[in-house]
């Protein structure tokens, strides 16, 4: 609770320096604080579960350890800021503020006891994205993606209000713990399940998960590049962690014929996202349709609630680490390009072999290289979708990650084996110590993946 | 002695090397891997002295991966044997000169490092990560130092990576489903783990699709040959010197004992894979234009008789294959080195670019021959004692796999011998051709010392393997 | 007081909605005009509200009715935050027909 | 003292390779041919000690070096045997060597790699004696397979010409497919009773009751194989008439007194494996009488002088399998010797004739040579004789055994075998009158330098010519030494001189009236009407089939060669291109699929929701309305 109090007063706090008229002030205040406030968020970890507000926020160990993560890559996300937003210094304080409120939002969704904390939430969470989306208000494709993201948004909330709205008719209450004690109880009215289906498919739109997963890559593509780092590792981590503490908390037992569907839509989403990445040109795009492939393989954690929250907790924080350390390369890379097409990439293993040992560690590490964290992660995975008896989603889980392969070493073919098509230009300090640290972190992950792995 | 001090000195040699620069890299690399070549002879001592050496730590609780080497005979001739190699592979490239030697010799180092861990490693996921791990440096070295059209190489490098990774990510599964039956990923207990035929089937594909292709044995072998011809000639040795030994000694150490019922179900379809390998290698290596891709296919040829003999599953053809591919190791080096030295001079592999160098460079001529009769297994050559085991091993089970395998010692000759005719023999050639230097001469003549001293005295490493190829062969005839 | 769900029950209250959120799915779909398709949304948005209305009564509880306030303002914001990016676009396309938007593809 | 001298035997060729490798071009040519001959002389020496030895002790030595090798069910010793045999087939490998090395000083003095020459002959020399003294087969396989290589080296000593190099390769490959048969041998004697010793394979076979005597006649066939390899019989015979490619002391030495032999060493070396193989032995003495037929009807009609000789040394070498293929080993071992001595003494004086003509080896370019090369025509003339079979010659006595026992079995190889005779008679002297008689049909060039070559060249010529002259004495028919001598090695009692009855004088005088006939049709055609061979191009009917060797290369090279190679280049172009497209073929369908998979993403948001509903709809229906 203290967490999220201490991340919107953190938030007001910018929008004053910009008042102040403090600018230079802004980013490194911002990270110190959001430094404080992870130290905030780890001190309540071994504190028990607490409730606040007649559970609206319910603080545990699973909201603690992912607050801590959604922390943690703000942090990057924000000093990543200081280079990116360099030429457009009145709007700073704004996109740091809505930042820092967008991570709360994040919070808010993991840590919801009740479905309107969820409801706010995710809503503080997406209006934020699609102002952020949106932010480059000159760039038609900056307005593309924005009207994009925000029509299919906003039609998903509805969906997810509609279910919201179905669960409440069903059980009178909108508190989870109440509802999953009665989910247990005898008959249900039929809208129930159809509730919690519809909160269940909105879910799936914000991880961009096949077949509602058509706007990712448009509006990764189109968003600031920035942003695109954004949602495609806070958000999206953000909207696989609540959806997985939806379906933990509201209905323990997975129907058999819901296990199906779930089945069904990780492995479309791996398959497509795998193969549609193959023909990219465009990085951002190719890291979108990457994504959707990794929300597929996210998905596969739902299929055994029970033990999985510590597998959950590890692939998304390698899949993130990784994410923020190929961004701050590709935010390098392109700053001074227009488009972020792979030809830009040519000959970076000359021009800075330390930047593109860092995006490949980072490819690798999504590849599922040892002893990457990514590795780590897939293995985790792959030995509890086994142990829940699915061999089958890993053999072809295993099969696309064969495939992706294949595209992420176009990027590093395109790195190593191409001649530079201009001079080298200077790494920003900021983006390299990011990616530096982001991709330490990934192997530190990998070298002691128990010290994650047991946080859950 | 810890066994891992090995490791960490061939880890911090990498480091040690890149960070020596361009100018100091390949000597730095060849100090370290002296020292790590000193080390496992120590080791060996120390085996040989009685002390069992193995080096266990907890790793990962959940699921439960421990940091766990263990070396017995067969563990410590691979250590050796790639110990010994990278050395020489190191200073055979002294002649060259590299841009960015500095990564180029750190790769070197770091893959030896992680094949040394993948021969050590007793935890079923160590070893899979050290198996993973070997292919990324031999990936970027052939890739960045490689030679020929860029395009091309990109396209064999990339199949290879993504062939090769394709394979082991299906041994992974095989490896966490017996963890799931087994609680555990130590070899021990995946030893001891029952299961039902169905499983030991589909395990037992699992991995051969994995060592099938890094050995590799046909139909899998097609990312061999171009990658051969366009890695860089070190890379070439690495690949066919050590890393394909990783696939033969997994067979061994990892899949017949896992899966004794499907190893014996499968026994001659097995040996026919070999066996077929054996004719097949050698019939397309007789009209090979390119001199790297002609002796990439007589390595498929002679690698698929090491199969066959790895799978004839009794302690003959075990040692015969292990004798084989100590001996192949030193003997494929010896050759590609020499495909290297001539390439330095004629800067050409195409074989009908050569000829009349005989008269030219009498040292180099003599050295390159012993080679060549060596790879077609002469008498009191290292390579003839290998050979003889296997084939008797298949002659106890089958006369006519003894016959078909057999038929690599005529076919061998006909390809090696025509190799060596036009590339060596003939009206002397026009281009000059500099006789071997010393640092040339030294490599070869340590390669052929090797060959004799084993070929006439192959007691020492029999002695060293044999304990450890018997407990193989109990460990698969224990279950029935 | 008397429950007026005691004369209507409460199917048809849910029906309604249903057809209404159907109603705003389907404008979604149609319409190629982006302040429309808007409206459509707020369509969706509005028979949940009712929905959320008619089940507080039904079950006596004000939760739900809270709740719809939450969803309102909500509402709003998204409004005002779509409103400002259609502004934009029309500033740089000079029209807000979503069929224009189709730069981002392949 | 045995150990040691044993060494030095086995050891001082080698020594001999090695100085003369690395430093044999410093010290000079003349220097390292002295070297090379002196350290086959003292091998010579060492066996002459050894032979007194075990000729008066009448027992074997033992010598176990070192182990070599293990398989499970036996440890393979590098083992010495130094019994009878091995011994008797020392004294003539050295002697003969040695010989050859002192011709060769002289002979090879014009080629600049002289040391390297002598380098190779010695290492042959070292591996031939592996060869005969090991103790078990695997140190025989080494000796066996050593030759063989050496044998390569020489034949293609002068490498720059490839023709030469293709023969060599031919001599190796052939050997090899002979090697093959050999192994497997090994294997089977191996796996039956697991050992490779000769003494605890010959105990092992006498005292084991029940043999599986299928798997030994396999072995027993599988063995033969490899003889035929080596001792160039049918099918494998054709590498040896190419392998005349080499300098001629090579063809002397290799191609006709030593190496050719060591099939028969072998045969003689298992007899006790033989013997208990009958079907197999008939199989050997057809394919020995057959052989014999076939090479010596292909000298019929040979020019080139070398040619004819090595013919006639397959012919020769079919006869001594005829002899093997009966079990009379001991006749066999006779034969070999002698032949060795007077085929080693013909290579050696046809290599003075070409020595002489500056390399000419074509006879229809000779004749008349009888006057410039006396000595040189002398030993020829004898030896002729003795091959022929001519009495008091050696020949004479070791052909005669082996017609008499092949009369003894069976009549119709006895027939052969006689045919065979009469036409090696007839052949040898049309050598003999082309080469020698008439005047000189060369060049005015050649003429004017016609000589006798230095005694170097000579001397070798007469002490061969002696003992082929008096080789016969060590085996008489009534008293025979060698039987006795080598009676210990024969599991059954060598019919010891059958008493001589009418019949055997009988055999006798048909043979050498034979022989007789076969030099008088010579002395007809080329004496008489002083025919020439016709060109090459004249050839026809069945000469020229004859003249072709009944085209056997060509029909080999249809068969094996070509269509092997065709199937390599099938495999090049077409499997191994398949293969890999189809690996690569997975790549590209799924960039296909890929590719068109990029078409759905339209960026209409109109599409995109109404997928987005699709789903939501399917969804929903699968749980709840399909339930």
């Amino acid at each position: 609770m203290n967490t999220l109090i201490a991340i919107i007063g953190l938030g007001v706090l910018c929008l004053l320096f910009e008042i102040f008229d403090a600018r230079k002030a802004i980013i490194p205040i911002a990270v110190i604080g959001l430094l404080a406030i992870l130290g905030l968020d780890i001190s309540e970890y071994n504190a028990a579960p607490a409730f606040y507000y007649n559970n609206m926020i319910v603080v545990g160990k699973y909201s603690t350890t992912f607050s801590a993560l959604f922390i943690i890559l703000t942090i990057f996300l924000v000093s990543l800021g200081h280079k990116f937003y360099e030429n457009r210094p009145t709007k700073l304080s704004d996109f740091i503020a809505i930042k820092i409120f967008l991570l709360a939002g994040a919070v808010a969704m993991v840590s919801f006891g009740n479905l309107a904390m969820f409801f706010l939430g995710i809503e503080v969470l997406s209006i934020a994205l699609y102002v952020l989306a949106s932010s480059n208000r000159t760039s038609i494709k900056s307005n593309e993606a924005g009207l994009k993201y925000f029509l299919m948004g906003s039609f998903a909330s509805g969906i997810i209000l509609f279910g919201i709205c179905l669960i409440y008719g069903a059980m009178g209450t909108f508190d989870i713990t109440e509802i999953s004690e009665l989910s247990r109880s005898a008959e249900l009215p039929i809208w129930f399940p159809i509730g919690i289906v519809l909160l269940f498919i909105g879910m799936l739109f914000k991880i961009a998960a096949v077949p509602f997963h058509f706007w990712a890559p448009d509006v990764y593509e189109g968003s600031p590049s920035l942003t695109t780092a954004l949602m495609s590792t806070l958000a999206k981590v953000v909207a696989i962690a609540t959806l997985y503490k939806l379906v933990k908390t509201m209905n323990a037992d997975i129907s058999p014929s819901f296990q199906l569907v779930i089945v069904i839509v990780s492995i479309a989403s791996m398959t497509v996202g795998n193969i549609m990445a193959l023909r990219q040109i465009n990085v951002k795009r190719m890291l979108a349709f990457s994504g959707i492939s990794h929300a597929g393989f996210m998905l596969m954690t739902l299929l055994s609630t029970a033990k999985s929250s510590g597998t959950l907790l590890y692939y998304t924080s390698a899949y993130a680490l990784a994410g923020i350390a190929a961004f701050s390369v590709i935010l390098y890379v392109c700053k001074t390009r227009e488009n972020e097409d792979i030809t830009n990439f040519h000959g970076l293993g000359k021009n800075n072999p330390l930047m593109a040992a860092v995006l490949t560690a980072s490819l690798l590490s999504m590849a599922g290289i040892p002893i990457f964290g990514g590795f780590f992660a897939k293995l985790f995975l792959f030995t509890q979708t086994i142990q829940a008896g699915f061999i089958a989603l890993v053999i072809v889980a295993v099969i696309n990650s064969i495939i992706s392969v294949g595209y992420y070493f176009k990027l590093i073919l395109a790195m190593y084996t191409k001649e530079p098509n201009e001079a080298k230009i200077p790494a920003s300090k900021v983006y390299l110590a990011v990616a530096i640290i982001a991709i330490a972190l990934n192997i530190a992950m990998g070298l002691c993946p128990s010290f994650v792995l047991d946080l859950l | 002695m810890n066994v891992s001090l090995l490791l960490i000195i061939l880890l911090v040699g990498a480091f040690a090397t890149y960070f020596a620069g361009d100018k100091l890299a390949s000597r730095v690399a060849l100090l370290f891997s002296l020292v790590a070549f000193g080390i496992s002879i120590a080791l060996l001592n120390a085996y040989n002295a009685g002390a069992n050496i193995n080096f266990f730590k907890f790793w990962i609780n959940k699921p439960a991966i421990s940091y766990s080497l263990t070396a017995d005979g067969l563990s410590l001739i691979m250590l050796l044997l790639t110990t010994a190699l990278t050395p020489l592979i190191i200073y055979s490239s002294f002649g060259n000169e590299y841009k960015n030697a500095k990564s180029f010799y750190a790769l070197i180092l770091f893959m030896s490092f992680a094949m040394a861990g993948t021969f050590l490693a007793s935890d079923g996921l160590l070893y899979y990560i050290f198996w993973e791990l070997s292919l990324i440096p031999i990936y970027f070295i052939a890739l960045i130092w490689g030679n020929g059209d860029t395009e091309e190489r990109k396209k064999a490098v990339v199949k290879f990576f993504i062939y090769t990774l394709a394979g082991s990510l299906f041994m992974l599964i095989a490896f966490v489903y017996l963890y799931q039956k087994a609680g555990s990923f130590l070899i021990a207990d995946l030893y001891n783990v029952k299961l039902s035929r169905v499983e030991q089937f589909w395990i037992f594909w699992a991995f051969f699709l994995a060592y099938a292709i890094k050995i590799p044995i046909i139909p899998f072998h097609t990312w061999q040959a171009k990658v051969y011809q366009k890695a860089p000639t070190v890379g070439t040795m690495l690949l066919s010197g050590i890393m394909l030994k990783m696939g033969l000694y997994s067979v061994l150490r990892w899949q017949i004992p896992i899966t004794p019922i499907a190893s014996k179900t499968y026994l001659p379809i097995l040996i026919g894979f070999g066996i077929a390998g054996v004719i097949y290698g050698s019939i397309v290596a007789l009209r090979q234009k390119d001199l790297k891709k002609l002796l990439a296919y007589s390595s498929l040829a002679h690698v698929g008789l090491i199969a066959a003999g790895c799978y004839s599953l009794n302690s003959d053809g075990l040692r015969g294959a292990v004798l084989q591919m100590l001996a192949h190791g030193f003997v494929v080096v010896g050759l590609f080195f020499a495909a290297e030295i001539i390439y330095r001079r004629f800067e050409t592999r195409t074989i009908a670019d050569m000829g009349g160098i005989r008269t030219q460079a009498p040292k180099f001529a003599s050295l390159f021959m012993i080679l060549v009769l060596a790879s077609v297994a002469l008498p009191t050559t290292f390579n003839f004692v290998g050979e003889f085991t296997v084939l008797y091993s298949l002659a106890q089970i089958n006369l006519w796999f003894a016959l078909l395998g057999g038929t690599t010692i005529i076919l061998s000759a006909y390809y090696m011998l025509k190799m060596y005719q036009q590339v060596m023999l003939g009206e002397t050639n026009t281009k000059v051709f500099a006789d071997v230097t010393l640092h040339e001469t030294l490599v070869l003549v340590i390669i052929v010392a090797v060959i004799f001293i084993f070929g006439l005295y192959p007691r020492p490493i029999n002695e060293l393997i044999t304990p450890a190829l018997d407990q193989i062969v109990r460990t698969l005839y224990k279950i029935q | 007081m008397t429950n007026i769900l005691n004369e209507i029950g409460i199917e048809n209250y849910i029906f309604l909605s249903v057809i209404l959120f159907c109603i705003g799915v389907f404008g979604v779909l149609y319409r190629r005009n982006a302040i429309i398709v808007f409206m459509s949304i707020e369509i969706m948005l509005n028979a949940v509200n009712l929905l959320f209305v008619a089940f507080s009564t039904y079950h006596q509880d004000a939760q739900g009715q809270v709740f719809v306030f939450f969803s309102m303002a909500v509402a709003a914001a998204e409004v005002a935050v779509g409103l400002a990016i259609l502004v934009s676009i029309f500033r740089n396309l000079g029209s807000i027909d979503i069929n224009n938007l189709k730069n981002l593809k392949g | 003292m045995n150990t040691n001298l044993a060494l030095l035997l086995l050891l001082a060729p080698l020594l001999g390779f090695l100085f003369n490798i690395f430093f044999g071009k410093n010290i000079g040519k003349t220097a390292s041919g002295v070297v090379g001959t002196l350290t086959v002389a003292v091998s010579f020496i060492a066996t002459l000690v050894f032979f007194l030895q075990i000729n008066e002790t009448k027992e074997a030595v033992e010598i176990d070096l070192f182990n070599w090798m293990r398989t499970n069910n036996f440890r393979v010793n590098f083992g010495l045997l130094l019994d009878q045999l091995s011994i008797l087939w020392l004294l003539f490998v050295t002697g003969i060597g040695s010989l050859i090395h002192l011709y060769s000083i002289s002979y090879m003095h014009d080629d600049e790699n002289m040391h390297k020459f002598f380098a190779y002959l010695n290492l042959f020399v070292f591996f031939m004696i592996t060869l005969v003294i090991g103790s078990n087969l695997l140190v025989l396989f080494i000796g066996w397979e050593g030759v063989g290589l050496c044998s390569y080296l020489l034949i293609g000593f002068w490498h720059k010409n490839q023709e030469y190099n293709d023969a060599a390769k031919k001599a190796f490959i052939m050997n090899r497919i002979g090697d093959l048969g050999l192994l497997i041998g090994i294997f089977i004697i191996g796996s039956l009773f697991s050992t490779l010793d000769y003494t605890t394979l010959k105990t092992a076979i006498a005292s084991s009751s029940n043999l599986d005597l299928s798997m030994i006649s396999l072995a027993a066939f599988a063995l033969f194989i490899g003889a035929c390899g080596k001792s160039a019989q049918i099918p494998l015979y054709t590498w040896l008439p190419d392998a005349m490619a080499g300098p001629t002391p090579v063809s002397a030495l290799i191609h006709a007194a030593t190496m050719v032999t060591a099939g028969i060493f072998m045969i003689t070396r298992l007899n006790f494996v033989f013997d208990l193989a009958p079907e197999i032995q008939n199989i050997i003495a057809i394919i020995g009488a057959v052989t014999s037929l076939v090479a010596a009807t292909i000298a019929l009609v040979q020019t080139d002088i070398k040619k004819v000789l090595a013919y006639s040394t397959v012919s020769q070498l079919g006869l001594m399998f005829l002899a093997l293929g009966f079990g009379a080993y001991e006749v066999a071992v006779f034969h070999v010797i002698t032949h060795a001595f007077f085929k080693a003494c013909l290579f050696l004086g046809s290599g003075s004739v070409i020595h002489a003509l500056h390399g000419e080896q074509d006879m229809r370019r000779m004749g008349g040579l009888k006057k410039v090369m006396g000595i040189t025509f002398i030993t020829f003339l004898i030896s002729s004789l003795a091959i022929s079979g001519i009495p008091p010659f050696s020949g004479f006595f070791s052909k005669d055994e082996i017609l008499m026992t092949a009369f003894q079995h069976n009549v119709v190889l006895w027939g052969i075998a006689s045919l065979a005779s009469l036409m090696t008679a007839f052949y040898m002297f049309r050598l003999l009158y082309l080469t020698f008689y008439k005047d000189f049909r060369g060049t005015e060039h050649q003429k004017s330098h016609l000589h006798e070559s230095p005694s170097l060249i000579t001397f070798p010529l007469i002490v061969l010519a002696i003992l082929a002259a008096v080789g016969g004495l060590i085996s008489l028919p009534t008293n025979s030494w060698l039987n006795g001598y080598l009676a210990p090695l024969f599991s059954k009692e060598v019919h010891e001189a059958h008493h001589f009855g009418t019949q055997e004088y009988t055999l006798m005088a048909i043979a050498v009236i034979g022989g007789l006939v076969g030099i008088g049709i010579a002395f007809a055609k080329y004496i008489k009407q002083n025919q020439i061979p016709a060109e090459d191009a004249e050839i026809t009917g069945i000469a020229k089939v004859l003249y072709n060797k009944y085209y056997v290369d060509e029909i080999y090279d249809a068969i094996f060669v070509n269509s092997i190679n065709a199937l390599s280049r099938f495999f090049r172009d077409y499997i191994e291109t398949a293969l890999s497209a189809f690996v690569f073929g997975l790549g590209k369908v799924t960039n296909e699929i890929s590719y068109q998979g990029k078409k759905l993403q339209t960026g209409s948001i109109g599409f995109y929701l109404f997928v987005f509903v699709l789903g939501l709809c399917s969804i929903v229906t699968y749980l709840f309305l399909a339930q």
